[in-house]
């Protein structure tokens, strides 16, 4: 497959170099292509008219596109590539898949550091660089090993059992030196510079797996002319049958994949996604699957992202995900050269690369068979074949004898030795004769665990099945099949069929009918395995774990500490808590405890599958949604405007909104705000508060509605009016205020805050749809269709006068104090205008449709100038509102009730609403509930600050003492001091007294006087001039 | 035995094999002082308290499946004692000092590590929300810091502090607050308290509770009918289910909350951080691997596992805050079950019935709550009062309106 | 989660606001029935106290970013399988309690 | 009315170019968008109980069938988009002079009528490989087979809520977006779609 990436639109067929592929090799053709001493000189599904270079802790080598990192290492005759976690004992490869427990590196460089990744399905590319992971100062020479003459000391468990003493050692000492020494590779530390993204996909039939099964499942549901999708983690399809030599109709395994992969991309309604892993499971048929578009190259190419994640939502899915190779449990068998059977095979004939030159085979299946032609065929000498099976079935004779190899039945490997790589192994013969046997690679099989993960990941509890001595899927989510490998059906004659059955039942839930695929007769087979949990008697560390280092003995001892249940098991010991979550270790580890404690293995139990199946970036799940893009962002009719006029913007939920217009010279915002302020309070401001809520609600029960989501009564609200209203939740917590115009008998408009916007909408959907649908009552948000500015100062009406159009009067006597009216603007404009006013001055808002928003606030700002007429920003806004003892978000916060904020008179004692029984309980009556009043510094030198405590003068500061807070605090310039709004214990009975604003979090703690909240114009003359 | 490095040495030279199991597996008697519903954290604190505080060992720890199977065994062990209520704030203190002690009390390694607990706020608003909070928590002797930007960027910095939509200005520190190995807290709780003789029952779920005359007389149970002086609840996101079988409707709701943990790698974060600008928290385990979380599912759930959507918000926060994260792999992702109560705040009562306590409501905190939890509960069980600490989480405070509402979202759980 | 809204089809949850329990009723508030004891607790039964089965549960969802319709969603809490969506007016409407008021004086 | 002296601000003024190209380069871009100008807009709802008559007086008064699912009816100007129970959004493009509200009041005391011309922006989007980039967005299936002319459904994109409905089977389709989130909306668009390239064409 060349660099270019796949497009999931272009869905590739692969493309096998199979052209140079011949059976057998010479027996010095092992020198292979340059320098790669272990590439077998052909076969293989690898170009190898191309070459990648890459490099291994900064060595260079070479491979060919095909490989992946992990083939093209040991084409090098690499074995060594880690360190394990906890004892750091030299690991190598050994799986050909996503299941590695040992091949971790961290891969690329930079920003782009990936740590733990799995060498065995990194694809190579030219120029990948990849390093070794845990250890120091090197892979070869790792004093961490040290960690391994301490194992009886670091058994399962250990911890818990000591650092007790002393205590304040655990941080400082003990706990510092454990993390530094635990954790895999090391994460790059900077901002991953790649882009992700998501997408969605729908389809019929979602196939999951390209094997055999997967591959006849599709055709058979492709045929039907459904969509469906069949995916595959892997850069080919095939499964095993890339990695096996076997014979379809006449037709090797290889060239029968290219034929059906090529049947499939004839298929328009079929869609193939490589590189494509279904990671999680979730309700109702959404699979999650993660594309690694561009893992594959260096960087990804422009426009491009790195990985996608796809939301498939399906009707019907065919689990085909194969089964997973089991290692044995015998004396150091984490040797590097110790490795699956299958993923051997797969070296050998999908990579031509030949893991070692002399191969003892370990095994317990009837499969050893094709492992031992593979081994012969490719050249490589077979030392032994060791059988623990008294009598050893005759396939396995047949090809040992074929191969020359010596056949030990009834005998185990009960240690491996050498460090870096395997160099030999001690057996024991049935006659229990110890013999040591030398070997550079030991191929081992201990049965196969079917990929059941995807069938779990709803609770659905796995079944254990006596005959394959594994869990098998039940209980499935719905919509799910599974066939092949993955339900159990391990013979390739047996996957093939349940493919194409699962395919055409599928189909046919889906409603769809159509001709049963012919399946391929295939070579036979035998799959049988009998189980051996473990070598007994063996020598050395026996690892079930490999990752983890779990061993036989760690087991041991969690059965013996009472930590029997699997899931005991598996936290006591962190059996499959790896990165590989126990892919080659869980059903051993399990069957170990079954034996321990004499119970049988279904009783045990399987620990919960969960996703993801395998590990997925974070930032992929995160997609573009990061940076600035967290969130989307909206912009305020003004914004345009502001950004010319250089202001700071602050965030308020998604809006942005100017938070002062800073003027040439103004170096400090306080400078810039007490401006913004003063021209208000002297001349004339604009603001643009568009972002409040406006709901525009109308029918012929509107009223009542109102009644009843209102604390107030708006029977009397005359047409041309606008009133001041609050909500309570039902609990009788103040939920929001607003103001409420009446434009026409039956329509209304309502504004929110900012903040509740939206839940105030739904709250009123909620009433209008559940509590009372019988009303005649519609609903409309308008927020966005109207641009809304406050003009507010004594000049204000001067500047409505050259705005509004000449024939509407809009003098006080016409136009008082919260009127509200349509109008129209700049010479014929339509628009509203509200005489409402939030800082305590003369003020109006002038609503216009929000497109003109932006011509009208140039207009505004051109035709004010005469009067000095200046922006301002939520900072002005907020300290005039607290200077009018208005109450907003800081003191409407969920936790207080009218009463509390000095608004009980708004709760009407004559109709239901919403919140009115339950505000009527005791703790919400009670009189000592902090309210509000105004705060003013004794010494008016000295600064408040929200969220300042108050304390009685001459009390203690402790919680005891505690009277209440500051919710809100800022400059008055018009006072030249600070002023405060605060909720505090009788605090409107207490106007007068001082009290003690403290606040130890910022060193503050100011005498404060408590004062009535309106410390601007009580009277409200100024707004109603 | 003792637990020391003595032990451990001295094991080593025999090969680990003359290790004890950490509890008995015990048989189910026929009657006991006191039973115990529910084999967590607070569970098994519960008993260990009651023996020790109390006298009372003639105790039982009922749990249907494995003992800190549930959210003991699956939260994000985040401990912290960062309350703005005065009825939370001592309580969740007191919790604070017992974790402090807790290795010597229970003669366990749980690992309770104080690094640090940073809350981030992004606007003045939040800031004062959060001077606010730790004002509070000074008055009530416990540490806070409010940190501006600078002294944020100082501790961690990897965070996003230059292209964020919603960008960090500063946060509120408890440098106490940190982590703790949350199954060994179940772990060490039961071996303590099986040392003191409570019988700690697996696999033995409470099918019904019978009551005579107002009085509870015990429990039929998987393993048959037993007698109990005093039965305690505290069955955490099935409290609902089990309280119904005595006839008492709870203000709680059930829903999942799940967790992540990454591959783990070399340590990257120290203490436990958390967004203020979406829901997401993240802490590093002394393994490696990074441990996070954000909301709950938002729907009523017995399901024990989570949604899609839920894990792609925690990962967009996830690389909003930290986007040197994206390359690190998210490795497993789980769910767990929450009572969440009305006001996000717990319950630890008597209950109309006599001698039947209640201990329910933890919502997504229960955890750094279980030293205290268990001591108050043990308390309010044995002297039939609720101690002061307590004394605020009444059943009857939803009637009343005495709630304690941190959030202030108001009767609906799922915004808590 | 999908929820088959009743009016748009199949849609994620997360187009969804969900507010819970759909059993409970709002009792009357008006001012002019006495707030007894039993009243008392008929409040408080609808604002705190809840059922929470698990297995099948009536509960409120409002698709919000669709056609804005407060659904009542039956959805077993166990296995999360959706039983039955209704529009929500429905069967407020089907309750048969909702007469309209008398007109506004 | 007089041409206003002071334009219309499209939402999206300032952050496209008309013309201008986005994404990779190509001599014909795989999703071409462009914006529908100062649109007429109106949410109309029905009155309790008088759906019937509303319905009845469309069709007289406008020859269209409200659809009483998620699609799209047209007439000879003005179409109605099912945007919810009982409720339509009524658009017409070029606005009407004297706005929807003055279009639609034959209608009153039927329904509720609300202007919302200027609350979204409409953008029409089509191209070779406008399906492919609208998946990395939007969750509903838009294939052939489930999704035709006619066909409108609202829903989320990227966090953000849209009403979308397809135009025709080129295929071509239209999104209504609130005004506030257009250059939300465009930045995403413009990301999904760039490995296709985009053109802004202009509307
Ligand atoms: C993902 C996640 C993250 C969290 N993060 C934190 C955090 O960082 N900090 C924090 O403070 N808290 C956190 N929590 C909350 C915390 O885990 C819980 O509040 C707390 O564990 C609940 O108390 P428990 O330990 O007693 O509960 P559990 O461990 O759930 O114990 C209840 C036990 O009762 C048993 N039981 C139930 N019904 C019966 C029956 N009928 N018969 C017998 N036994 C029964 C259950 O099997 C279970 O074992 C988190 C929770 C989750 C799920
Ligand atoms: N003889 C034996 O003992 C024995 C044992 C085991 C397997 N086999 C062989 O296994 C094969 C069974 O066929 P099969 O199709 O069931 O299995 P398979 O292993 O051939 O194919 C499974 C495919 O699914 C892919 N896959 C797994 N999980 C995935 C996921 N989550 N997302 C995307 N792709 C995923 C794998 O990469 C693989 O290509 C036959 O060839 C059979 O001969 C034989
Ligand atoms: C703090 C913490 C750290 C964890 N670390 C890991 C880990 O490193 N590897 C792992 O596989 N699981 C880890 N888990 C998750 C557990 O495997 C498991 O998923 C969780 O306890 C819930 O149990 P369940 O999945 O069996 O239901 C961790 C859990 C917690 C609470
Ligand atoms: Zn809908």
């Amino acid at each position: 497959m060349s660099e270019q990436t796949s497009s999931p639109d272009r869905p590739q067929a692969p493309q096998f170099s199979v052209a140079t592929r011949s059976a057998l090799v010479g027996k010095d053709g092992r020198t292979g292509t340059r320098g790669q001493s272990c590439r077998l000189p052909t076969g293989g599904l690898i170009e190898r008219a191309r070459s990648h270079s890459f490099t291994f802790d900064g060595r260079s080598y070479a491979g060919h596109p095909g490989d992946t990192l992990a083939s093209a290492l040991l084409a090098n005759g690499v074995h060594l590539v880690g360190r394990s976690f906890k004892y750091h004992r030299p690991r190598g490869i050994l799986t050909a898949g996503p299941e590695e427990p040992n091949a971790l590196v961290e891969l690329r460089e930079g920003a782009r550091r990936e740590p733990n990744t799995r060498a065995t399905t990194a694809e190579l590319y030219n120029g990948l660089i990849a390093r070794s992971q845990n250890r120091w100062p090197s892979l070869r020479f790792d004093l961490m090993a040290i960690n391994s003459l301490l194992a009886p000391i670091l058994s399962a468990g250990f911890y818990y059992k000591t650092f007790m003493w002393p205590s304040a050692f655990w941080e400082k000492v003990y706990e510092p030196l454990i993390r530094r020494a635990a954790g895999l590779g090391r994460a790059a530390g900077k901002a991953d510079p790649d882009t992700y993204e998501k997408a969605h996909l729908h389809c019929d039939v979602l196939v999951i797996g390209g094997g055999a099964a997967g591959l006849m499942a599709a055709l058979a549901a492709g045929r039907t002319g459904l969509r469906v999708v069949l995916t595959e983690q892997d850069f080919r399809l095939g499964g095993r049958l890339i990695a096996d030599n076997r014979v379809l109709d006449d037709r090797r395994s290889v060239d029968w994949v290219a034929h059906m992969a090529g049947e499939l991309a004839g298929l328009p309604n079929v869609r193939m996604l490589l590189r494509s892993t279904v990671f999680g499971v979730y309700d109702h048929g959404t699979y999650a699957a993660l594309e690694r578009v561009s893992d594959h190259i260096a960087v990804p190419p422009q426009y491009e992202p790195r990985q996608r994640l796809w939301h498939i939502h399906a009707r019907r899915c065919v689990l085909a995900a194969g089964a997973i190779e089991r290692p044995l449990v015998f004396g150091d068998n984490d040797r590097p050269g110790v490795m699956l059977a299958g993923a051997v095979r797969a070296y050998l004939n999908r990579y031509a690369v030949a893991p070692g030159r002399h191969a003892v085979v370990f095994s317990t299946s009837d499969e050893t068979a094709a492992t031992v032609a593979d081994l012969a065929r490719a050249g490589v000498g077979i030392a032994a074949v060791i059988d623990p099976r008294a009598s050893v079935p005759h396939g396995i004779e047949a090809a040992a004898r074929a191969a020359g190899a010596r056949l030990i039945g009834g005998g185990v490997i009960i240690r491996a030795l050498g460090r870096a790589r395997v160099r030999a192994v001690e057996i024991r013969t049935a006659t229990g004769a110890i013999e040591r046997i030398a070997c550079d690679l030991v191929c081992v099989c201990g049965g196969w665990t079917p990929s059941i993960h995807l069938a779990s990941h709803l609770g659905g509890r796995p079944a254990w099945s006596d005959r394959l001595a594994a869990f098998l899927p039940a209980a499935l989510p719905g919509g799910m099949a599974a066939a092949g490998a993955a339900n159990g059906q391990l013979a390739l004659a047996d996957a093939l069929a349940a493919g194409a059955e699962a395919g055409l039942e599928a189909a046919a839930q889906c409603g769809a009918s159509g001709q049963p695929v012919a399946v391929p007769a295939t070579d036979g087979e035998s799959t049988f395995n009998a189980a051996l949990w473990r070598v007994r008697a063996a020598r050395g560390k026996a690892f079930v774990d490999l990752q983890n280092d779990v061993t036989d003995e760690d087991v041991a001892l969690a059965g013996h500490e009472g930590f029997r249940a699997g899931e005991h098991l598996k936290r006591y010991t962190t059996l499959g808590m790896a990165t590989d979550q126990g892919k080659t270790s869980n059903v051993t580890g399990l069957a170990l405890m079954a034996e321990f404690t004499a119970k049988p293995i279904a009783q045990t139990g399987s620990t919960t599958f969960r996703p993801p199946y395998t590990p997925v970036a974070i930032g992929a799940l995160a997609g573009g949604h990061r940076g600035k893009e967290f969130r989307p962002t909206r912009l305020a009719p003004s914004h345009n405007w502001a950004c010319e006029r250089g202001a700071r913007f602050v965030e308020a939920g998604q809006w942005l909104r100017a938070q002062f217009y800073p003027q040439p010279g103004e170096t400090d915002w306080l400078t810039s705000v007490k401006r913004e302020v003063r021209t208000v309070r002297s001349r004339v401001g604009l603001c643009d508060v568009s972002t409040l809520g406006k709901i525009d609600v109308q029918g012929a029960d509107a009223v009542e509605f109102f009644d009843r989501v209102y604390s107030a009564s708006w029977k009397a609200l005359p047409i041309g009016k606008a009133r001041y209203g609050l909500m309570l939740r039902e609990d009788g917590m103040v939920l929001d205020d607003g103001t409420v115009a009446r434009l026409t008998a039956e329509r209304y408009v309502v504004t929110t805050t900012t903040a509740n916007a939206a839940k105030v909408l739904q709250h009123m959907e909620f009433c209008a749809q559940w509590l009372w649908p019988e009303l005649d009552v519609q609903l409309a948000s308008v927020t966005d269709a109207w641009a809304q500015f406050a003009l507010a100062g004594p000049c204000a009406r001067h500047l409505l006068h050259k705005v509004v159009d000449g024939q509407h009067d809009v003098s006080d006597a016409a136009f008082p104090y919260l009127a509200a009216g349509q109008v129209t603007v700049m010479g014929g404009l339509p628009a509203r205008l509200f005489r409402i006013s939030f800082s305590g001055e003369l003020a109006y808002e002038i609503a216009a449709p929000a497109g003109y928003g932006e011509a009208l606030w140039r207009h505004m700002m051109e035709s004010g100038r005469e009067f000095g007429v200046e922006p301002y920003g939520t900072e002005a806004l907020g300290i005039m509102r607290i200077e009018k003892g208005h109450v907003a978000g800081n003191e409407i916060n969920g936790h207080t009730t009218a009463a509390d904020l000095g608004l009980g008179r708004m709760l009407s004692g004559a109709k239901d609403f919403v919140g009115r029984v339950m505000a009527q309980r005791p703790g919400l009556m009670a009189a000592d509930r902090p309210r509000l009043v105004g705060l003013k510094p004794v010494d008016r030198q000295d600064c408040l600050r929200a969220g300042a405590h108050f304390i009685r003068a001459g009390a203690k500061p402790t919680g005891r003492e505690d009277e209440g807070y500051m919710t809100s605090a800022a400059f008055s310039p018009t006072l030249d001091h600070w002023v405060g709004l605060g909720l505090l214990v009788h605090g409107p009975e207490r106007h007068g007294e001082q009290v003690r604003a403290y606040d130890p979090v910022r060193g503050g703690d100011v005498a404060v006087e408590v004062c009535h909240p309106v410390f601007y114009d009580p009277t409200g003359e100024r707004l109603r001039g | 035995m003792r637990y020391s490095i003595f032990s451990v040495l001295a094991q080593a030279l025999k090969g680990n094999t003359g290790w004890k199991p950490v509890w008995r597996d015990a048989e189910l008697k026929p009657a006991y002082d006191v039973v115990i519903v529910g084999g967590g954290g607070h569970g098994l604190a519960t008993a260990f308290y009651l023996a020790k505080e109390h006298g009372i060992s003639n105790v039982a720890v009922l749990e249907k499946g494995w003992l800190g199977g549930g959210n003991v065994g699956r939260n994000t062990a985040i401990i912290r004692s960062n309350y703005l209520l005065p009825g939370n704030i001592p309580f969740y203190e007191r919790a604070m000092k017992l974790w402090e002690g807790l290795e010597q009390d229970l003669n366990y390694n749980a690992m309770v590590s104080q690094r640090g607990v940073l809350n981030l706020y992004h606007s003045d608003a939040q800031r004062d929300a959060f001077a606010r909070r730790g004002n509070a928590m000074r008055l009530h002797g416990v540490d806070a810091q409010l940190l501006e930007r600078e002294m944020v960027r100082a501790i961690a910095p990897s965070l996003d502090f230059d292209n964020a939509r919603f960008p960090i200005a500063g946060g509120l520190l408890q440098r106490r607050g940190g982590t703790v190995r949350h199954d060994a807290v179940a772990w060490g709780y039961a071996r303590a308290a099986d040392q003191r003789g409570v019988d700690l029952v697996q696999n033995c779920e409470v099918t019904g509770i019978r009551v005579q005359g107002g009085r509870v007389l015990g429990l039929d149970t998987a393993k048959g009918f037993v007698r109990a002086g005093k039965v305690g609840l505290a069955c955490a996101g099935n409290s609902s289910r089990v309280a119904a079988l005595a006839g008492l409707k709870l203000p709680i709701e059930s829903h999942v909350l799940q967790a992540f943990v990454s591959e783990a790698v070399k340590p990257l974060i120290n203490g436990v951080i958390t967004f203020g600008a979406g829901h997401f928290y993240i802490s590093q385990s002394d393994k490696g691997g990074l441990v996070f979380g954000g909301d709950i599912d938002g729907y009523n759930s017995y399901a024990w596992r989570g949604n899609l959507a839920m894990v792609e918000d925690v990962c967009e926060s996830a690389m909003a805050l930290m986007p040197m994260l994206g390359r690190l792999r998210l490795l497993r992702s789980w769910g767990g079950l929450m009572d969440m109560s009305m006001d996000g705040s717990p319950i630890i009562d008597k209950t109309p019935i006599a001698g039947l306590y209640l201990n329910a409501g933890w919502c997504y905190g229960g955890f750094k709550a279980t030293p205290a939890s268990g001591w108050c509960f043990a308390y309010t069980i044995a002297r039939d009062e609720p101690h002061a600490l307590n004394a605020a989480f009444r059943l009857d405070r939803f009637a009343t309106g005495h709630l304690i509402d941190e959030k202030g979202a108001g009767a609906q759980p799922n915004l808590h | 989660m999908r929820i088959d809204c009743c009016y748009c089809g199949p849609r994620g949850h997360e187009e969804f606001v969900y507010l819970g329990d759909a059993t409970v009723e709002r009792p009357n508030g008006d001012p002019d029935q006495p707030l007894d004891e039993a009243a008392r607790q008929r409040w408080v039964d609808y604002v705190y106290l809840r059922d929470n089965p698990a297995g099948a549960h009536r509960e409120l969802w409002q698709h919000v970013s669709g056609c804005r319709a407060w659904l009542v969603v039956t959805r077993n809490s166990l296995t999360h399988a959706v039983l039955q969506v209704e529009a929500a007016r429905d069967v407020a409407l089907g309750r048969g309690l909702h007469q309209k008021p008398t007109p506004a004086l | 009315m007089a041409e206003l002296d002071h334009p219309f601000r499209s939402a999206l003024a300032g952050a496209v170019t008309a013309g201008g190209q986005y994404g990779r380069r190509s001599a014909c871009p795989g999703v071409v968008v462009s914006e529908i100008h100062a649109p007429g807009l109106a949410m109309v709802a029905a009155r309790k109980g008088r759906r019937g008559d509303l319905i009845a007086a469309v069709r007289a008064g406008f020859g269209v069938d409200l659809p009483t699912t998620p699609r799209r009816a047209t007439g000879q100007e003005i179409a109605f988009v099912w945007v919810g129970p009982d409720q339509w959004l009524a658009l017409q493009h070029p606005a009407p002079k004297d706005g929807m509200e003055g279009l639609l009041a034959p209608l009153a005391g039927l329904a509720s009528l609300v202007e919302v011309s200027h609350g979204r922006t409409l953008f029409a989007l089509t191209g070779s490989r406008v399906r492919e980039a609208l998946a990395k967005g939007v969750p509903i299936d838009l294939h052939a087979s489930a999704f035709g002319p006619g066909d409108a459904a609202s829903t989320l994109v990227a966090h953000i809520p849209v009403n979308l409905w397809q135009v025709d089977d080129r295929p071509s389709y239209e999104f209504a977006i609130a005004r506030s989130l257009a250059q939300s909306f465009w930045q995403w668009l413009t990301v999904a779609a760039a490995e296709y390239g985009v053109q802004f064409a202009d509307g």
